[in-house]
């Protein structure tokens, strides 16, 4: 509807010299000491609005995403779940908004106290020794943990360990990350059924070999099932294993990283436990550790002393990898993420798991049955499974980009799309365990609509999406015609 | 079941559908002996009514505190409006703007948000945010050191007075990299980095210089000096500011004669609340011939097939979702909606109302230090002129007195005793102060009745 | 956009027996002590949903609204200004939410203390000697008034009194208000500049005036500028003078209805005091009183006394009109009022006339430029003015039902239509204070634009909206077959 | 200047387009004595941020009581979600759904509300708001005098226990339309109104009969048997109701063999907070036959010119608007935004879990009423069942006891002597106390130790 398919002016384009939200800041008034050939001399380009024309320009520009409050978002090994409002509003209740990061712990019991419980948490629900909420984001959380296990082997002077192993279906923050912990990477096979190729797993062990990363169940969607020999094999050879824990939703209670063997693993806590990606985050990438890198873990770490809490130091963990943020990390995160689990609560957790796996299994039967091919077909689906098109596309062309497009026409986000990058043409399914199954029947019903178009019109399918607020986009363009911040001499809208 | 909308038929259906006969059988793959998990030890799931109750219960025990500490985290005023549309479901429940037609509100609005950063700093380019202000300091070093091709040292000069709390945190995401962080001393009187500290690497191959401004005392730092030394001597130079100082203070892209290479900081004083530390958000910008050395994401104006324009993500080919092993960063999921919440703020308060939020924190601090100075004990530590945050010397310990102000109802300040960077942590008996606009003539007044009684009281309990 | 375009099911739908939000309420528990005789048998038709079904059906179903904080809304008489989210925010703070409305007025001192201090900023804007706070909405604010006027002709014993002047461009709650109150109404006559036809009220006074009822500027956008005669022939004549304050936006800090001699009047402060409307409600309709209504203001009002505040009662007001509602009124609204007063300020109440008749003169200088016809071309605008198709509709064919649905398609809301009913074809256009020039330019193009489509493709024009979630709704049939309830057997929509 | 966007330029662009040389002229046609205002007692603008800090200190005043009191105002657990989408902009900063078209949302939200009110109530169709409980019981007796066509007499008979807050506003409100409202006595024992109070008024001319069920004291009314004896009497039957009550109490369409003919009541304990009385929402539904008597706004479900279905306001001719003087009622605007709370409130907790709210807040009740039973010098004053308030007798003067609860955190209940009613009042001794599913075992049994050292305090100071 027009509400927000017009064009949308940039806020700048709303600008007028002088014009402001009064009601906002003090009036000027003069800069007291400062030098004046320290201060600014140009005015920097920020809006000159009213406090309306920011608001509305806002509120119409938030129309034009989709998001799980208005919209099933089956976004394979992103896990968007229904976020709770109340994990919003009792996060934001004013006193903890309010407090300064090095106020003293005194006055921050209360906060620090939900740290904590959520510290244990989630070390009984992954089963690990030590939890620590430090790290920001995923990514940032397999920093913490690759950095763990180069500490725990420079520890022990054991610095011969040049090589991690990561699975070719691994996400690409898995490399990244063993790189920024100076580690090479070598690659390790899949085999047909979505597992770790095992025998090239034997081979590419050794005394080189500072450990694995692993995600189980694993970026194509199955459990990796030989986990337990995996494990061994690794601690064998004096490796250390990692678990990405992006896909701890598909487990939650059912089974544990720690029990599997694994001496490190990162939670994605906005994926698991709920807390809004905000469109790109905040995220909080939580990481727990088994017996042996208690020592390593990133401060700070709530401590509970004597009925008190505090947050630990340098001096309190002098082994330390040290610290991932200027504070405490991403605390309002954290406050939603426990809020959620105690919601949940013991019995709450392992529904998560079972009504996720349940919801893929269905969505992956019913799609199989109406004809489209799945990655494993023998195999269980986790939370999440993967459809290639490789074949459909080579019948009448259209492409996992035409189906992820024209299901937006349909209401519906797309899955992810062509990842893991070993699938050709594919797509990682994953509906959550909070989406009602008339929701998934109506996905897999557009799913069917959308293959019948891809053999009668393939031309209307590759011209979509055609109900938002753009037509497909020109990424290229984008690229090579750099355009990434708007200029005054541009002038309107190019 | 909260959260789960099954109805028993439902499952039954679904199963059916399935050929299962249980939900259990779905977990058939995972050997037997994982499948036992005791969760006993976690706590009966709550109502929402009651875990209301608690959190309220928990909110309360820590209180509010009349705020006086800075330190890189800063209390200012947020309109109503910021996270009341900030938190609409249709910006705080999306993803990452993958697909980029059914997310143009969140796409645009991050060009906005490039736009606003660049120029507030005055640089070319804008990503869409880092994690925090230390771990942006912490990417900026490596890519100021993929980004000097002409040096092959890794050695990047910081200056002594940056944050403390960004320098412990490059450390450890720098220190498996061959980085080389090497500390200037600052002038024990003015507390600035003398330019002179820079003499002695002069000819050497720097990558580059580090210098926060206004720095962690709240001094100003001779910037132009330092950036024209690191450019003569072939190093590239990363700026670390508060965004409010920007309004007013020379921008980085201003600095010396070419301009800061890369500048970075933490964008909290912009909208986010001061949260006992996050989440916040991480800037960066830099010139545009090192742009595709920058981490994080970068949004570009495009068009669509009909010609019309729309945004998308760009230079994707740095990030490691393509580039895996070799991206310019591990980042993936970074601080989408502080962003947000920022890009509303500023677009709210504008260039005249940021400029005035700085001049009443500058001023207010002033007035601060004045009042406080006339105290018995106490006096400032460095000369010369400060942004919003001075280091004043008391002549009592530091952290007795302010556990006192505390039980008056004032977070008093930061003990230099308590930072991380061992050379600062020597002040020890000084305190970093701040007073943003936030605070009213009374309150500052307020804070110099309870400073005057604590330290009279403690002289005499001494 | 396909967001809001789709069809939207009803949330009954959605509803499955047994699926419910199971975080928000406790279990189902016994009932005690209730004779089963008296328990209810049959389940309401509740929806039974998830809360994220929940969610995301009414995240959807708002974003088919239009609104302030989306569009342009010149919707006159209506007063659609911004309405600061500050003002809802600081409303709710926890304490004033939490207040129970019987809780003694020592734990209320905070919320009495700003409805004191609103009465007191009323009455001084207004220029009257008494402001009573409790009616709901403008129209219950009119029956207090009609009812005090009631009330003091009857305390004096002059009861001969038996009928209501009204004119004729009078808002329907006047005359419905002055019935409710027991008069007959009757109407007097507009003059061709848009002023009470002086001669027709002169001829119309008489013994059984109990008052007249008069909104300045009136609905036809005019200031009457005979108001001070008006004034004195009805109270010479024994009458009193009614304002309706619905138009209060167009002179506030400018004029006041206390020194045009008005004895009672209405605010509607979801108007001029910018609290939100809300969809149709809720309002708030304060009253102001002349020296001698005093005694007849309704109650509860708040007093003050050592500097303490209380709730007056029947006991303090023996000669009150009596209570308007079970407790204090919409004290929410109120307490947005006061927040919206205390930011404008003095300096700021002014401005409002001044920017509201500035915004609507430059449409109605615009318009007139650009061929539309004025209701009174030789009259100032107030706040608002009239502008009538009545030569297109007979050249072109086009109604002001046509510009109204093209202009939701141009992105503007429309403004008020046929309403007053004495101008044939009108349009009554009110912008607010809060509008921005180029907002206004683009409503003044649109409008141009519709006229050219209107001379040019009447076809096209009769078929608007087109970008709405529906095309023009079919009113005869909603009336005649009346569905006023979702039934369980109608099934999909039917 | 706070919320208006021009710029000098914008103004003096804008004048010279209308042809004026300054704003002021353009007030030229109100007389020259009236343009000379002085405003100089109402304060200065304050910023948000002032504002802000004034509202949380007045708030702070109020405090936060414990709340036991119910008569008509209810505590109950309102789901975070239900205001975070209430207050979206679309639907708070919406007017009245004039232009259909562009107000679906909130229309299909009416249309949906109608149907839970009417479910709720077991009526046939319900309206989209009055004002509150007590115009709404105002509007119904005014409608049911009007849709009574057989009575000539606007004789109502009220139950005495009704809520005596909807009695003074239904004396307000129909006092100029010659209906004459009679109240019934309620039998001391029981605190219920006896059949036998009918008996005198069998065959005369009465337009309706009125009964709140549960009634103010928490008792269940003989509803059968009266709805019965109005019905032969040819009066209309007005029931007044708690919409908690109905999830689990025979509802109104139930009443006797016919079922009430109008339905009322005030919807506050469906997601509005107390805030000191408002703003809440009256609603009102009726049997079909009578709906053209109804006052409001009602939405119906229509087609649009594709045949596509749509919401838009009909039955229009009934409201003030189209019939002004003969109008149903001079309703306009109403109580849109708490309607939407309430639409979203009942679909979130739904049936099963409204029906749970009111059982728990039975319990609580009873287990309240037993804890404070057990206490020296307290008793209940009526006989059998309540539904979730009782009535309580004291040995001591409760004014001064629930002044000493307050001091105690503790909000006790309503003091009968502070009812409007004048009968009600005579219950001099007497305590309504409420216990909704808000309050946990261990906060009975605060209040009941409270109430033990109040009592016994009192005690020994008399
Ligand atoms: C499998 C996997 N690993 C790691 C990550 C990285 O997590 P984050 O985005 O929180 O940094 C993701 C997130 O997309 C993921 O899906
Ligand atoms: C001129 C006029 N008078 C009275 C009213 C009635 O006010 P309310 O809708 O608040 O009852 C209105 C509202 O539309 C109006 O425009």
């Amino acid at each position: 509807m027009t509400i927000a398919s017009n064009e949308t002016p940039l806020i700048f384009e709303h600008s007028r010299a002088g014009r402001r939200a009064f009601a906002q800041a003090p009036e000027r008034s003069a800069v007291g000491n400062i030098p004046a050939g320290l201060r600014r001399k140009d005015k920097p380009t920020l809006p000159e609005v009213s406090e309306l024309q920011a608001v509305r320009h806002y509120t119409r520009l938030s129309q034009k995403n989709f998001s799980i409050d208005t919209q099933f978002y089956p976004l394979g090994s992103c896990t968007m779940k229904y976020n709770p409002r109340a994990c919003n509003t009792l996060a934001m209740l004013p006193q903890f908004l309010g407090r300064h990061p090095l106020a003293n712990d005194a006055h921050g019991q209360g906060v620090l106290s939900c740290l904590h419980d959520l510290q244990d948490i989630l070390k009984e629900v992954t089963g690990m020794k030590g939890v620590a909420l430090a790290p920001m984001a995923g990514a940032q959380g397999e920093f913490a943990g690759m950095a763990m296990i180069r500490a725990y082997h420079d520890a022990r002077g054991d610095t011969a360990r040049t090589e991690v192993l990561v699975p070719d279906a691994a996400h690409g923050t898995n490399p990244a990350t063993a790189v920024m912990c100076g580690y090479k990477v070598r690659e390790i096979p899949t085999d047909d059924q979505g597992d770790v190729d095992f025998e090239a797993l034997k081979a590419a062990v050794g005394p080189q070999t500072a450990g694995i990363m692993l995600t189980n169940p694993s970026t194509l969607g199955v459990f990796e099932r030989k986990i337990l020999e995996i494990s061994s094999l690794i601690h064998e050879v004096g490796g250390l294993l990692y678990y990405d824990g992006a896909n701890l939703n598909a487990i939650l209670g059912k089974c544990r990283p720690g029990d599997m063997g694994f001496d490190v693993i990162h939670m994605n806590l906005h994926k698991t436990f709920s807390t809004p990606h905000g469109g790109g985050g905040p995220g909080s990438g939580a990481v727990g550790v088994s017996e042996r890198l208690l020592p390593f873990m990133p401060i700070p770490l709530v401590l509970k002393e004597d009925e008190k809490f505090r947050l630990a130091t340098e001096k309190d963990r002098p082994q330390s990898i040290g610290r991932m943020s200027a504070f405490t990390g991403n605390v309002g995160v954290l406050l939603r993420a426990y809020i959620y689990a105690r919601m949940l609560g013991k019995e709450g957790m392992v529904r998560v798991a079972e009504y996720a796996t349940l919801n893929a299994n269905y969505i992956m039967a019913e799609l199989e049955k109406a004809g489209f091919d799945l990655a494993f077909p023998e195999r269980r689906a986790s939370h999440e499974f993967i459809v290639t098109l490789k074949r459909q596309s080579k019948e009448s062309g259209a492409t996992v980009t035409d189906f992820a497009k024209r299901l937006l026409d349909k209401g519906y986000h797309a899955p992810t799309t062509y990842f893991p990058l070993l699938v050709p043409e594919c797509l990682l399914i994953e509906p959550t365990e909070t989406e009602a199954k008339e929701d998934l029947d109506g996905f897999i019903q557009a799913m069917k609509d959308i293959q019948v178009e891809a053999d009668s019109d393939i031309d209307q399918l590759r011209g979509a999406p055609y109900t938002m607020p753009v037509r497909r986009l020109d990424d290229v363009r984008a690229a090579r015609q750099l355009d990434i911040k708007w200029l005054p001499e541009k002038g309107e809208a190019a | 079941m909260p959260f789960i909308p099954h109805t028993e038929q439902d499952t039954t259906a679904m199963l059916s559908a399935i050929g299962a006969d249980s939900i259990n059988d779905l977990f058939d793959e995972i050997p037997a002996k994982l499948r036992d998990v005791d969760l006993s030890a976690i706590p009966a799931g709550l109502t929402e009514q009651e875990i209301s109750r608690l959190m309220h219960e928990r909110a309360a025990q820590d209180g509010q505190l009349q705020c006086f500490i800075g330190a890189g985290a800063y209390e200012h005023h947020i309109p109503a409006a910021v996270w009341e549309i900030t938190t609409r479901g249709e910006f705080y429940s999306a993803y990452t703007p993958y697909q980029a037609e059914a997310s143009q509100g969140t796409l645009q609005l991050l060009y906005e948000y490039q736009t606003m950063m660049a120029s507030l700093n005055d640089m070319d380019v804008s990503n869409a945010s880092l994690y925090d202000g230390a771990t942006a300091c912490a990417e900026a070093v490596l890519m100021a050191v993929r980004a000097n091709r002409k040096s092959k040292s890794k050695k990047v000069l910081v200056a002594g007075t940056l944050n403390p709390h960004y320098r412990v945190v490059m450390d450890t995401i720098t220190r498996h990299q061959g980085i080389e962080l090497v500390d200037l001393q600052w002038d024990d009187a003015s507390g600035i980095t003398p330019v002179d500290a820079l003499a002695e690497y002069a000819g050497a191959d720097i990558a580059a210089v580090m210098i926060q401004n206004p720095n962690f005392f709240g001094r100003f730092e001779e910037i132009d000096a330092m950036t024209d030394w690191a450019h003569d001597n072939k190093a590239l130079v990363i700026a670390v500011c508060n965004p409010t100082s920007l309004a007013i203070i020379t921008p980085p892209g201003q600095w010396g004669s070419a301009g800061a290479d890369i500048a970075c900081g933490d964008g909290q004083p912009l909208g986010a609340p001061m949260s006992s530390g996050g989440p916040y958000f991480g800037f960066i910008t830099c010139k545009q011939p090192i742009v595709r050395q920058m981490p994080g994401r970068i949004i570009g104006r495009t068009v669509d097939m009909d010609g019309k324009p729309g945004y998308a993500l760009t230079l994707q080919a740095r990030e490691q979702h393509i580039r895996r092993s070799k991206a310019t960063s591990n980042i993936c999921t970074n601080q989408g909606l502080l962003v947000t919440a920022a890009t509303i703020h500023m677009s709210i308060i504008g260039p005249d109302g940021l400029a005035a939020v700085a001049e009443h924190s500058h001023a207010n601090t002033q007035k601060l230090v004045a009042l406080l100075t006339e105290i018995d004990g106490v006096k400032a530590r460095f000369e010369g002129p400060t942004f919003h945050e001075t280091v004043l010397e008391l002549n009592q310990p530091v952290g007795a007195v302010l556990a006192r102000l505390a039980d008056a109802g004032i977070a008093g300040g930061f003990a230099l005793a308590r930072s991380p960077n061992a050379e600062q942590a020597k002040l020890d008996d000084c305190l970093l102060v701040c007073a943003t606009e936030t605070k009213t003539t009374a309150d500052l007044e307020a804070y110099a009745a309870a400073m005057k009684s604590v330290l009279s009281q403690q002289q005499r309990a001494a």
